[in-house]
């Protein structure tokens, strides 16, 4: 299914720029290095999440090892009014927005349900149940073309959850509307355990076809590519063009979550293949072919890595459980009388306790 | 103003609060031309343009979601669930992501969306159009649900869960979309939470909502020409629950009947049994009993008047209590 | 989005016989004039359905005027094995499949909610909620993979059920696991007051191509396109071949049920225009232009018409009302201690109206 | 044979039904080379093959419509649902098909359906994959509810579940999936809507069943050490409930306390509370008490212990109910 002549590529795993008919990235050396830096940086929050996880201090942790070029290109595609809807595993995109990091971590450690406010970030809150997200994208993109707003929603989700019901609907939706969306799929070529074949017998990138609008299939592995595919995209739909499907093909080069064991299901060769494709060394390549970036861009970025990891490990380590009374404050605009009752008498038995205890 | 149809209110409440609020949205399947298949939507789409009431694909899975989505944007968007049966395709959005949203984000979005759903049996409808879902509602944290039960308070209420910042499932008695009553648009309207004593009494206590707040009505009329006092409650407010005037009235009376058309087991009735129950323990000289459709599948039309609690189901079950 | 040059025909409005490259009937004079009596009997039962609401016969009817072709063409191209699932309006289907139209009267007057045995005709009940039989005919093709059986399902839906994520769903797995399903879609311009353009901006037998499967567009209005092309997708799918979408290209020249009133959102021109492709005017003309009918067959079929109103007629005014303590007898296998206590209880009750009456 | 776990158990208890019935598929997402997220299918496509467990697609609706399809084609499909939280994408095609069928065609189909759901808190996961959702299947006529608590019952219950002729949502306690018990394949299990009185005791009863069956047995022991004898009974089966032990209980003791992690509004408890207080309204010395989660979205685990009914929640009930 690997089907080589649909893929946008700009940039080959070994470094080398190559030319594409339609899309192209014309950016600064400051610009590269800057991709460079979120890959990164974002790979670095990774993997110290997945520390942090065999720690215990997380309780669950979804890599997205392996997407990181899928995950900055398109985050880097858009503009500060552009609003994302990511799953899970977008922490690369949440970098990209400026979410810090530690309300990730704070998400997965079972701190909050979601830290952030949504709209400081123009990221909405991680959506855990498959699909739901694309069709509150395609609803805020409406929302957009009644404001006569010109920007676009960016609405992420897997190879997987292109067989669920929402998700065809958010394309029915969009399609209907014109509304300005663009659909980013990140085939990582498994859903757990359930590889693309079971799925979708031909490219994800076609089920566009079947809505009428346009799909394409980049190269997720190429930070450039996984760019200018979805800058274009974007600027179609904020130019009333409707919306498009991404398919960002690429690869989940961990486990799914920490708590799953991909030796149960795939063969390592797959993931040592690959390997060679690796999203990052593309770009450290292409830097250093072109002397982009020198010595102490590297040096500087290991420090701003390492430092930054250290800032996670402390932030999380320091993150206070929360209130047990809080659980009640946030499920309405204002406390119900049974929520009332609730509290009050879940206080009076905690204070009990105390007492108790003291 | 000649007296208003329960439909023709929901008409008026809605077009007000288009009116008052241009965030309002409405949307949901033939609302636009249509006017949406009981007319509650007639002319609001003329009036106000499609990009304020929109007829969407069909899909109820859609319909909410992309209402989330606008919610988010800024807007209040008002849902319609053509029918009852209809909303299932909805419930994930509903229950995973509309009820807990606010929760999720710590308070930091919140969800003005309304769900209409015209429910209830008793129209001679097929199969899916006669059902009363709402127990599923209330069972779930993050919604309110309220039901209305006449032109009144189908008008007020409809305007005041626009107005509310939480999500709000809203029930309309379809077989009563036809009912009229004279309307007061410049009254104030109480509380949307508050569940108001329809009647007055001193032997037994109705508690009720929605379609059947007609039907005890009609059975305290009729049961006062047997000389016994029954008061009726209509709570209004599904979730919550307004207890205190039901835990008045069940100290006062000691007899408490439920009376709804959803099945028995897990709904409102065996809440309000259990909450009076404990609430009223010492004041009950009978079980809280209950007056429910079947514990079944709604039945061929052709026997839905066997499913429906009537009038003599009420009356029995009030005299079973007055046995105790 | 009438794409005439997408469509198959093979018998134009005037009667005439137009040749088509990939497929054809071939059928005797007998087969010929069968397929004008369903017709005419198809519709012959439809406004009897529709005379027999207005006198209150009936809750409520869905109307099929105009999809007679379109429906017996499918229905006349399954084998005994295969299986239909229909949506409500699938009366002509019924027919073929030999399902007592006073069956189909029953479960509209009220009197239950689908009275024949879906095994004895391989004629699923009827499903009201839009889209959920296009899944449970998935599963039933699976299931006939399963069993190595060489027969296909049939799945009915609408233009408006196309974008209920259900139908989406089992769009997919239909492709996954290449199920011997036709999904057939009759195209009837209209769900209740919403035209095609709002679920969809292209044709909908393209939906097909965004999950890997062909789709066909036939003019539903032709019975024989509409038999040759179903015949074809269902021969296809008995060989192993998958799954296949047709989109039979019709119009509901009635209002959507007995309740509807379409004169609040379309022309009555639009009527007008379609009446010119009447699917059942074309196979008389046809009939007659080449002498494979006499007189007496055209007046036989009137009195068998009649016949048969007045069977239906007799049959529903006939109909019992069923007996109330019946709903509790078949929600599941055997009475559970509540239905037992809620029926006996209704039954005392039952019994002491009775008493007072008496 | 040595202790077994609950999602062993589980695991033979469905190879049992596989080999007993060629009919029997088992179908969900990750089932098969993975062996389900919790193991609890672990090796049963190796052993089995493709056809007869079954990756699907990633979509909860298309796995019961497409089971559905099957049943009505003579299989008998066991569909996972990997996490409680996920069922609702198929709400629909469970509450308007899988449960009506049989009524829809009067009696002439079955719908031998089983849905395995793994339910309840207490694994520190994220949002969507701790919550209880049992209350919208027991309102669903139709559909039978079970839920099992023990390795014992998960084996034989697990078996009686796919041979009923009914559709069955069947409750797996997620974090007991790790407990262990010896397993006697050779005995002969309790009907399958049968409750199971655990323990018996004259002071008060304590009524639950799945993950807060432990619970509320590790109370009954730590109260009996306060000179408190507490009866326990694990419903097992939550619709059609069990109701004459659990009156004669409450008969018994004259006091009820009903436990489970759902919220409360329109739950088990209410409609237990209900039933126990009609039915046993002279016995009772106290309104039924119920401890239950709180009426609010399962909250961050890190403050999962708070929401979830424990020990000392439970002993404080009982201590409230023996206080009227
Ligand atoms: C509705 C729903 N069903 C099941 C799950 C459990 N689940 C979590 S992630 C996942 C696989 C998702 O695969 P894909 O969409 O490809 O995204 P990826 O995890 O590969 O990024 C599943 C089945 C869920 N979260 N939501
Ligand atoms: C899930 C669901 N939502 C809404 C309805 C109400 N409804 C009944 S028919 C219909 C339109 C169906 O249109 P289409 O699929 O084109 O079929 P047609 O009626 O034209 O044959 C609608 C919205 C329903 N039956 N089911
Ligand atoms: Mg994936
Ligand atoms: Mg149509």
């Amino acid at each position: 299914m690997d089907d080589g002549a649909e893929l946008v590529q700009l940039l080959t795993p070994e470094g080398e720029r190559v030319h594409h008919p339609v899309y192209s990235v014309d950016l600064t050396d400051a610009e590269y290095r800057g991709l460079y830096r979120d890959l990164v940086l974002v790979r670095r929050i990774d993997a110290e999440a997945t520390a942090l996880q065999r720690q215990g201090e997380l309780g669950i942790w979804a890599s997205l090892l392996g997407q990181e070029a899928a995950q900055v290109g398109a985050g880097r595609a858009m503009l500060p009014e552009d609003f994302a809807f990511p799953t899970y595993r977008e922490h690369g995109v949440a970098w990209c927005r400026d979410v810090d990091p530690l309300h990730l971590l704070a998400l997965f450690r079972g701190v909050n349900l979601g830290g952030w406010d949504p709209n400081e970030h123009n990221f909405n809150l991680y959506t855990i149940v498959i699909g739901s997200q694309t069709l509150h994208a395609t609803g805020y993109a409406m929302g957009m073309q009644y404001d006569g707003a010109e920007s676009a929603t960016l609405a992420f989700f897997g190879d997987g959850a292109s067989s669920q019901g929402d998700v065809n609907e958010a394309f029915v939706w969009a399609a209907s509307f014109n509304a300005p969306i663009v659909f980013y799929c990140q085939n990582n070529q498994w859903a757990i355990s359930e590889p693309l074949e079971l799925q979708s017998r031909q490219p994800l990138y076609k089920r566009a076809l079947g809505f009428g609008f346009p799909g394409v299939r980049v190269d997720g592995n190429d930070v450039l590519a996984s760019l200018a595919v979805t800058k274009a995209a974007l600027e179609h739909a904020r130019a009333g063009g409707g919306p498009t499907l991404i398919e960002a093909f690429t690869y989940r080069m961990g486990a799914h979550t920490t708590s799953d064991d991909p030796t149960r299901y795939r063969l390592s060769s797959e993931l040592e293949a690959w390997k060679l494709k690796d999203p990052i060394e593309r770009v450290r390549s292409f830097l250093f072919k072109n002397q982009l970036a020198d010595a102490s861009f590297f040096e500087e970025l290991d420090a701003e890595s390492e430092a930054l990891a250290t800032t996670l490990r402390d932030g999380v380590r320091a993150m206070a459980d929360p209130d047990p009374l809080s659980i009640f404050d946030t499920v309405y605009a204002e406390l119900t009388p049974l929520l009332t009752e609730q509290r009050d008498t879940f206080e009076r038995y905690l204070a009990g306790f105390a007492e108790e205890n003291a | 103003m000649p007296p208003i149809t329960l439909a023709k209110a929901l008409n008026e409440g809605l077009r007000k609060a288009l009116e008052k609020d241009d965030k309002v949205l409405i949307m949901g399947e033939d609302v636009g031309k249509l006017g949406g298949v009981f007319r509650v939507t007639d002319g609001l789409q003329k009036d106000f343009g499609e990009s304020r009431v929109i007829d969407t694909p069909l899909a109820e899975s859609g319909i909410i979601g992309t209402a989330i989505g606008l919610a988010l944007r800024g807007f209040r968007p008002v849902c319609e669930i053509q029918f009852d049966g209809f909303v299932y395709p909805a419930f994930d959005q509903i229950v995973s992501q509309l009820a807990k949203y606010r929760n999720r984000a710590a308070g930091k979005i919140a969800m003005p969306v309304t769900i209409r759903i015209p429910f209830g049996g008793g129209i001679g409808a097929v199969e899916h159009h006669s059902e009363s879902p709402e127990a599923y509602f209330c069972h779930t944290a993050g919604l309110k649900v309220v039901a209305c039960s006449n032109p009144v308070d189908a008008y007020f209420m409809i305007q005041q869960a626009i107005a509310s910042a939480d999500p709000i499932v809203f029930f309309e008695p379809k077989r009563r979309y036809w009912d009229k009553a004279d309307l007061d648009v410049t009254a104030s309207p109480a509380p949307l939470e508050s569940a108001r004593v329809l009647r007055t009494g001193t032997d037994a206590t109705l508690v009720t909502y929605g379609p059947t707040v007609r039907v005890c009505m009609e059975a305290a009329i009729a049961a006062e020409d047997e000389g016994r006092s029954i008061e009726v409650i209509d709570l209004r407010s599904l979730s919550p629950l307004d207890l205190p005037p039901i835990v008045a009235s069940a100290e006062k009376t000691g007899r408490v009947v439920v009376v709804h058309e959803a099945p028995s087991e897990c709904s409102l009735s065996s809440e309000i049994a259990a909450r009076i129950s404990e609430a009223a323990f010492f004041s009950l000289q009978a079980p809280v009993l209950r007056v429910t459709g079947f514990d079944t599948p709604y039945p061929p039309s052709r026997v839905e008047e066997d499913y429906l609690p009537d009038l003599d189901r009420v009356l029995e079950a009030v005299d079973r209590s007055l046995a105790y």
